[in-house]
């Protein structure tokens, strides 16, 4: 179970997978998470997350990753989310990106 | 074994109502004349609705040569057990083809000109099963082919019958052989006959 | 939970177009991630999994997950996983649905999948609507509810999903909600787990289609609703109104691979 | 080939539609699902009785014919070979799962055993309605191979080719058999193991992440991976991509599509099956297929006796269409018949291929009745 203890935790928002549907937003218990002007999430008050975990379980977009400060093996301090560490946009190389191919069916 | 008798195109019809066990009585017939004789066999039947109560037939078609065509045009051999089957198939009958009837159950013959025994009765009182009718019947048609070797036709009835049921079909099976030996005369003879009286027929012209 | 999103991501196929393709809010994603979850808390082998899904928005989700995946026809994806499902017994076949491919076009398929009661775990994610197509009437669209093709409100009544996969006779039967995440994970654990056919409803709100013809204002509005609205089947009481959630069949029958494997060695001749 | 001889083979007495399962089961099938149609269902009984009995064969009933694609293709996936066999009405309702096996590429073998249509018609009589809808009857476009059988022992010999270009071709192929040759029962001889041809699938030559579901193999047919053994692809009924993942762009759909299409035209030669029977000399052509290529045969030597020269064409492969065996057949006699029990299905095709060279007669019956050899005849002389 998360620790209901604040400010040990990196909240790590994707902007290019968020859609701004604002779920995230509106259940954080801390209120760390803002849309910005963009419609995408932000972390506005990162000292107030409790691990609870909700965001990261109700993000449809897999876009919100939260991570201890202190990885597991107690040495590494992380102050900012690492690309590469979440997947996503860190782990698409650049020439595998293609114009998106909707396809619509019914 | 003997050699092969070499036949021509042979169409058979095996006809009544459904229960007689006409369809089981091809598919013997047939099996034995393609496997245990040697023959190239088609055997046909009617199917559906038509097969359950009602009428039922199963054609066989025997020859020595590849079969093209595999259902009956003219029957060489018509069987017919019931009344209804016997008027709507004998004018698929070829001249000088045979018409074997069940004598009880057919009783107005559309030609004086056929052999018949009675073969329900046979069943009911010689072996004492209605059951066995068909298995009659096969061993009266394998006197009346001339091609059919009564050896042969017993050994397909032991590969194909369940062995519950083979001691009472095989006794069957003798019993129509005999009777028809006894009643119907030596085979040649009865394709002989119906032959001639064909042939007299044409000469008496049926054109008008 | 940090590593969660870490896990997914090993998962996915990163090949693949991300951002999917589902509307921002649907609650497809999350079941995407609750299915990713415990497939991983299973331990189950990538290889030998099968995703196979039907057609529609939840057809969608099959393309985005690295395990073997198969996208039928609509309706269909039940009778796709069945042969699957007997042709190699070892295969963990999970099949997703929407309301309209598990309950309107393929829900003979549905009920027969019950009666046989095949090992395929019958994932059914109902947004009661038919999102893909612009938001027409479903067999799960609440009575009086509006749709594209429903303007003056649904005048049919809607399937209980899990009565009637209860009454088909499958072998395990649940329900959950998006909003219900946790509770998600550990019935989809055990719905893969059960032997024989298992249904798990998972209730997603479709924002695009269902929530704006039907007065919701927002996405966090149609969560909240789910929230407000289900209960857990344990704590509903006489003339509760809410929509139970857990679990709500549970028996013992064997699988129809696993019989017919029995029967196989029964008919073989002793060496 | 001496002592093969002395080997004693199994001799059957056994309808056409048995004959499809024992072709079926040489050729390898260990995967059936099917729905009880008249006049198909004794291959389903068949199969019901023998699958089980062997090393992983599968028998699977299920609630309808859609459900028995479904599941077949499913199994298809798995590397297994599957059939599934239906009548009329039942073929209607596979026709939606027929493009999907197309689309996806999967080997299936589908017997259709013709009977009277449209809707019900006639359950127990024979026709041959169902050949442009084998063609095209499921929607969009698409290649397939269509066979037929005329006897009882081409029903086994024709199986065992459906299921070899199946799996040759990565593609579903329709076996069409009529009432007549499902329900006839002649001798068939089972052939020993080592005296068939029985292909299979190619399998993937690369490892997993090499792997390209979708490309153009040697043959110009991809090699396919089962599910289940390390590679994790994806199937899917839209237009898709190399790698199996679906596309529209416009570049990648002509290249599928113009790939499903070549996959088989490569190999016509192989995939078009004739027989010809006396057309050496012939003016006078048929051309038939089914249980009337067989009245045909025996209308052929009665107008032989009489000093006509008949030649008969047999299609043992309906499509793709035998374009160069009809066209030379065209040039060289004066007149062509085409009899068929439907209203001119076949001879469609026929009189596209001719252009104009020969005089085509067509011969119709849809009277739930068999063309009969005299009634050949008579159109000719």
């Amino acid at each position: 179970m998360p620790k209901k203890k604040k400010g040990q935790t990196l909240v790590c928002v994707y902007p290019d997978w968020c859609k701004g549907c604002g779920l995230c937003v509106a259940f954080c218990p801390g209120k760390v998470l803002q849309l910005n002007a963009l419609g995408k999430a932000e972390v506005v008050q990162p000292e107030e997350c409790i691990n609870c975990g909700f965001c990261e379980l109700h993000c449809p977009d897999f876009a919100i990753a939260v991570r201890p400060k202190v990885s597991e093996n107690g040495m590494h301090i992380r102050a900012s989310c690492e690309p590469g560490e979440t997947g996503g946009a860190g782990k698409t190389s650049g020439s595998d990106v293609t114009p998106q191919k909707a396809v619509v069916e019914g | 074994m003997k050699e092969l008798q070499q036949i021509e195109r042979f169409e058979i019809r095996l006809s009544g109502t459904g229960g007689q066990g006409l369809i089981t009585l091809g598919r013997v017939l047939g099996h034995s004349l393609a496997l245990g004789h040697g023959y190239n066999v088609t055997q046909t039947q009617s199917y559906g609705p038509e097969a359950r109560g009602g009428s039922s037939r199963a054609d066989v078609v025997v020859s020595s040569s590849e079969i093209s065509f595999p259902k009956t045009e003219n029957l060489d051999l018509l069987v017919a057990l019931s009344q209804p089957a016997c008027n709507a198939y004998y004018r698929f009958l070829k001249r000088g083809g045979v018409l074997l009837v069940d004598s009880d159950l057919v009783q107005h013959a559309p030609t004086n000109q056929f052999v018949g025994l009675p073969f329900t009765q046979l069943a009911k009182d010689k072996i004492g099963n209605e059951l066995t009718l068909n298995t009659i019947v096969l061993g009266t048609v394998t006197h009346l082919l001339a091609f059919a070797e009564p050896r042969i036709v017993r050994k397909s009835l032991e590969e194909t019958l369940p062995p519950k049921i083979l001691g009472l079909n095989l006794k069957a099976f003798n019993l129509g052989l005999r009777e028809a030996k006894r009643q119907l005369g030596e085979a040649p003879q009865i394709w002989q006959t119906a032959a001639e009286k064909s042939a007299e027929e044409e000469l008496e012209g049926f054109e008008d | 939970m940090s590593d969660v999103t870490k896990l997914i991501h090993e998962y996915l196929r990163h090949n693949k177009k991300f951002p999917h393709v589902f509307c921002a809010g649907c609650g497809h994603g999350i079941v995407l991630g609750s299915l990713v979850r415990s497939v991983h808390a299973l331990q189950l082998p990538k290889d030998n999994v099968v995703i196979v899904a039907g057609i529609g928005c939840s057809g969608r989700m099959a393309v985005y997950v690295d395990f073997n995946t198969v996208h039928t026809a609509h309706g269909r994806a039940l009778t796709f996983a069945t042969g699957i499902k007997m042709a190699n017994p070892e295969l963990h076949v999970i099949c997703v649905m929407g309301d309209g491919d598990a309950l309107s076009i393929g829900g003979n398929h549905l009920i027969h999948a019950a009666r046989r009661n095949i090992g395929v775990t019958a994932l059914i994610l109902n947004n009661q609507i038919y999102g893909m197509t612009g938001g027409q009437c479903s067999p799960a669209t609440p009575q009086g509810d509006l749709s594209m093709t429903s303007p003056y409100g649904s005048l049919e009544q809607p399937f209980d999903t899990v009565e009637l996969a209860k009454a088909a006779g499958a072998n395990f039967v649940a329900r959950s909600t998006s909003f219900h995440a946790n509770q998600l994970d550990t019935l989809m654990q055990q719905a893969i787990m059960h032997p024989g056919f298992s249904v798990l409803e998972a209730l997603t709100p479709c924002p695009t289609q269902y929530g704006r013809k039907n007065k919701f204002r927002n996405v966090v509005d149609m969560y909240t609703w789910l929230k407000k609205n289900t209960v857990k089947v344990e704590k509903l009481k006489e003339g509760d109104t809410r929509i139970p959630t857990g679990v709500f069949q549970m028996l013992d029958r064997p699988g129809l691979e696993e019989r017919y494997s029995e029967l196989r060695r029964s008919l073989r001749p002793e060496e | 080939m001496a002592h093969r001889r002395r080997r004693k083979r199994t001799e059957l007495f056994a309808q056409g539609n048995e004959a499809v399962a024992q072709g079926a089961l040489l050729a390898g099938c260990s995967f059936y699902s099917g729905y009880p149609i008249t006049p198909s269902t004794e291959i389903m009984e068949i199969m019901a009785q023998r699958l089980p009995r062997t090393e992983d064969g599968v028998f699977l009933q299920m609630e309808d014919e859609i459900a028995s694609m479904g599941a077949a293709i499913g199994a298809s996936l798995t590397g297994r070979k599957a059939m599934t066999a239906t009548s009329g009405p039942g073929f209607s309702l596979k026709q939606e799962l027929i493009g999907y096996a197309c689309m996806v590429e999967a080997p299936l073998v589908i017997v259709n055993v013709m009977r009277g249509g449209p809707s019900t018609g006639l359950p127990t009589s024979p026709a041959q309605g169902d050949v442009q809808m084998a063609r095209w009857g499921t929607h969009g476009d698409h290649p397939i191979i269509v066979l037929s059988a005329s006897t009882v022992p081409e029903c086994l010999e024709m199986t065992v080719v459906a299921f070899n270009m199946a799996e040759k071709y990565r593609t579903p192929v329709i076996l069409l058999i009529d009432e007549v040759t499902a329900h006839t029962r002649e001798k068939i001889t089972i052939p020993h193991a080592d005296e068939l041809e029985v292909l299979s699938r190619m399998q993937p030559a690369v490892p997993p992440e090499w792997f390209k579901p979708y490309a153009e193999a040697a043959r110009g047919v991809p090699a396919m991976a089962p599910i289940g053994q390390g590679y994790r692809c994806h199937v899917t009924g839209l237009t898709h991509d190399q790698m199996g993942y679906p596309t529209s762009r416009p570049d990648e759909v002509s290249e599928f599509m113009t790939r499903l299409f070549r996959k088989i035209d490569n190999y016509y030669h192989d995939v078009v099956l004739v027989d010809e029977y006396c057309l050496e000399d012939a003016d006078y052509a048929i051309v038939a297929y089914g249980c009337v290529a067989r009245s045909a045969h025996h209308a052929v030597d009665q107008a032989r006796e009489r000093g006509h020269k008949v030649g008969l064409l047999t299609l043992k492969t309906l499509f793709p269409f035998a374009r160069p065996a009809v066209e030379r057949l065209c040039m060289q006699c004066e007149h062509v018949l085409v009899p068929e029990m439907n209203m001119g299905q076949i001879s469609r095709e026929v009189k596209r291929v001719n252009n104009g060279r020969s005089r085509i007669r067509t011969l119709n019956r849809v009277d739930g009745q068999i063309i009969t050899p005299s009634e050949i005849l008579k159109a000719i002389l």
